[in-house]
Order: structure tokens, then C-alpha cells, then sequence
């Protein structure tokens, strides 16, 4: 199956051990969050968080596209 | 394009970040810092670390500098954010905005203070004295 | 005591200023600064002259900073008004306000500087370029 | 009679001609405005000022006191 990268930050990041992965290119993205939710034990439910594909936020019913970069956000605490 | 928010993996100098908003035309200017304080919700802070989707956050950051300088009637305006380690008393954020009048100044510094704050992709990861760490994902509000 | 508000007869520096209200506590810290603009109600300004009486505006400024100290949650506050002759892009005045949150920072601000422009006595004489000028007497709002 | 000392500001200090002078210490502040405005012929009425006493804002009833130093502050604009 074609391949997708998802990339990690902050607690995400910390929980899953790695800054990114590869994960198979299937479903939609809210599917895919709460599958590695799942492997990984993340904290956080996909309604806490927004997901970016390719550098742009994106929606979770999108559909995970092969080749495509995936970031999951959680929420941000800057300034 | 003009750059109006950037991230700095070092220390900026606020002066010349100053500088590029002043023209002839500014009659008042408006700045925000935001410094790395010793407590946060009654704890003793040691240092702390930013980290940043840099790609995503600079493109969200110069959208909402974009959403300043069409919703007020500002000159120009900036926003610099530190990313990496910081220890107590550093500079972790400026924004800059300039203006004929200063009721804009205020109202569009504080909008690019509070937007940068709730949209874009930097966490804030901190040290404590008591050895303890972790990340900091507020609620929204 | 802490003189928080003084008149200036020579440009000043800011750095300086800012420099005297940041501590390990201070989260945030907003300024503003009112510049010499080129145009003022449509008209194209020279140069302008600023002039105070200066025992009576030290005294209401430093009432206007103690004021702003008791109402707002902030750290430390001060404020510094050039008096003389100023130039197009000159700095006229200056506001500091260090807090450990910024809804206080930037609210105390934003009184210190509307409570100077209408309680202190300092006056703007405005040099306009077609050649006529004036004491600016505006009517209370 | 006893003088006491007024000092003169912006557009009141241009329509006097000087930055101070010595006036009779009679009557209260507004009736010594009043009289000044008459003589130097200035532009804005006492309602339009505040006035001080030796460096403290005054009220305009007050008796004019010999050996003090008032200042009519027209409406200010610093900043």
C-alpha cells in the first residue's frame, strides 16, 4: 500500500518516540489519528486537536493521500 | 512579498525590528513583549523551550498579520517568535505596529498578540525547579 | 520615591527606559510611543514645540502613573514626554508597562497614555508648512 | 494692594505678550480670569480652562491669595 509521512510535535512527539513516520496511505485523517492514537497511547482526542496536510491545516474527513505530508496539532501555546 | 512574521532561533534585536515600521507618517506606535517569566500557575519555572511546525507557523503568522493590516487602520506591523531554549527573562515574542493613530496601534497589537497566541503552531515546552517538565496544550477558550 | 513620569527636554533613550521595568516576574510588557507625524487634521506639519508647565505636569503625570500602579494588575509603569522643539519623526512620548499578564500591560498602557494627553498640562504648537502656526487647544471629549 | 503672580501659557501667553505678570490679589480665580481675558483679549472662556495655585489644580471660587502663583491651564494637548 502506498505510503504517507505524519509528523509529531510537543507531547505528541514525546508519547510516540519519533518526530515522524511512515503510516499507510488509508482512510480519512480523523481515521488515521485515532489509529496511531491507539498504537501510541496519545492523550489527546482528535477534537483537541487541528491536522495540516502538505504545510496547510486541512479537514479531518479528507482522505489520507499517498506521498502527502501529515501533521497532527495540538493545541499551541505560544507567546 | 514583504516578511511580517518570522521565527528566530536566536536572540533579535527589538530596535531594528523597530525601525523597519517608522516612517514619516507614524503618529503612534504600539509594542507588545512577551518575557520568559520565573512562575507560571504558581510554579517555579527554570527555562523553557519553544518548538515550532516552522513551515505551517510562518505561513499562519504572516496570515495573521495579513488579518491586521486589512482589519485596522494601521502602517505596518511585525511579529518575531523565538523558537529552541530560553531562560528566565528572555525574549520569547515582539509585536510591533504602527500607525497614524494610536487607538489602531493598541486594537491591532493586541489582535496579532492574541491570534499569534491561539493559532499558530509553537508549543511551549517547560523546565520547572522542582525537576519536573512537560508541554503545555491549554483549552481552548 | 520612584519617579515614574518625567518631562524631557532632549531625545531620550527607550532601551533604557524599558530596561528599568523588566524583572524575572514580568510576562509581558507593552509600550507605545507617539511620534511627530508629517500630517496632522489634513495639514502638512514642519516641526512642532512642545511646552509644559513643568512643575504641575511632573506632579499630574506622576499622579496618572500612581493611578494606573493602583487599578491595574501590573509590575512597574513609567512614562517620559519630550518638551522643546521636535522634528518630523521625532519621538514626542513614551510608555512602559510591565505585568505578569498582558490584559493588564496592555490596559494600564492604554490609560496611562490617554490620561496624559488629557490631564497633563503640555502643549503642541504646530509649525505647518504653508507657513502658519498654531497652539493645538482641542476641546474635551 | 497685595499682588499676586500669574504665569501665562500657549495661546494665553502669545495673546498676553508675556510668560507672567503681577495682578492686583482680589476677589476669586474666575473673576481674575475674567478680568484678564478683558484686558489681553483672550479667545477661550474660563469654562474652557482649569486653573492652578501654586503648582495644584484649583477650584475658580477660591479667593486670589496674596503672594500666590496662579496658572490658567488652557486645554492641553501633549502627547
Amino acid at each position: 500500500m502506498a505510503l504517507a509521512t505524519v509528523l509529531y510535535f510537543a507531547s505528541l512527539r514525546d508519547a510516540a518516540g519519533v518526530a515522524s513516520e511512515p503510516v499507510d496511505a488509508d482512510g480519512d485523517l480523523r481515521g488515521l489519528y485515532d489509529r496511531l492514537r491507539a498504537r501510541h497511547g496519545f492523550a489527546l482526542p482528535s477534537e483537541r486537536l487541528r491536522v495540516a496536510v502538505d504545510g496547510e491545516f486541512a479537514r479531518w474527513d479528507q482522505p489520507v493521500r499517498a506521498g502527502s505530508e501529515i501533521a497532527f496539532i495540538p493545541p499551541v501555546s505560544g507567546g | 512579498m514583504t516578511k511580517h512574521f518570522s521565527l528566530s532561533d536566536t536572540p533579535f534585536d527589538t530596535a531594528s525590528e523597530r525601525a523597519q515600521l517608522l516612517d514619516d507618517r507614524v503618529g503612534g506606535f504600539a509594542s507588545f513583549e512577551g518575557w520568559v517569566r520565573d512562575h507560571n500557575d504558581g510554579r517555579a519555572v527554570h527555562g523553557l523551550r519553544y518548538e515550532a511546525y516552522a513551515a505551517l507557523a510562518e505561513a499562519e503568522g504572516e496570515r495573521v498579520l495579513a488579518e491586521a493590516l486589512s482589519k485596522f487602520d494601521i502602517l505596518d506591523a511585525r511579529c518575531v517568535h523565538r523558537v529552541g531554549d530560553l531562560a528566565i527573562g528572555e525574549l520569547a515574542v515582539w509585536v510591533g505596529v504602527s500607525a497614524a493613530h494610536r487607538d489602531a496601534a493598541f486594537a491591532a497589537c493586541r489582535f496579532v498578540i492574541d491570534e499569534v497566541k491561539s493559532r499558530v503552531p509553537i508549543w511551549k515546552h517547560e523546565r520547572y525547579v522542582d525537576g519536573d517538565a512537560g508541554w503545555l496544550h491549554p483549552q481552548q477558550s
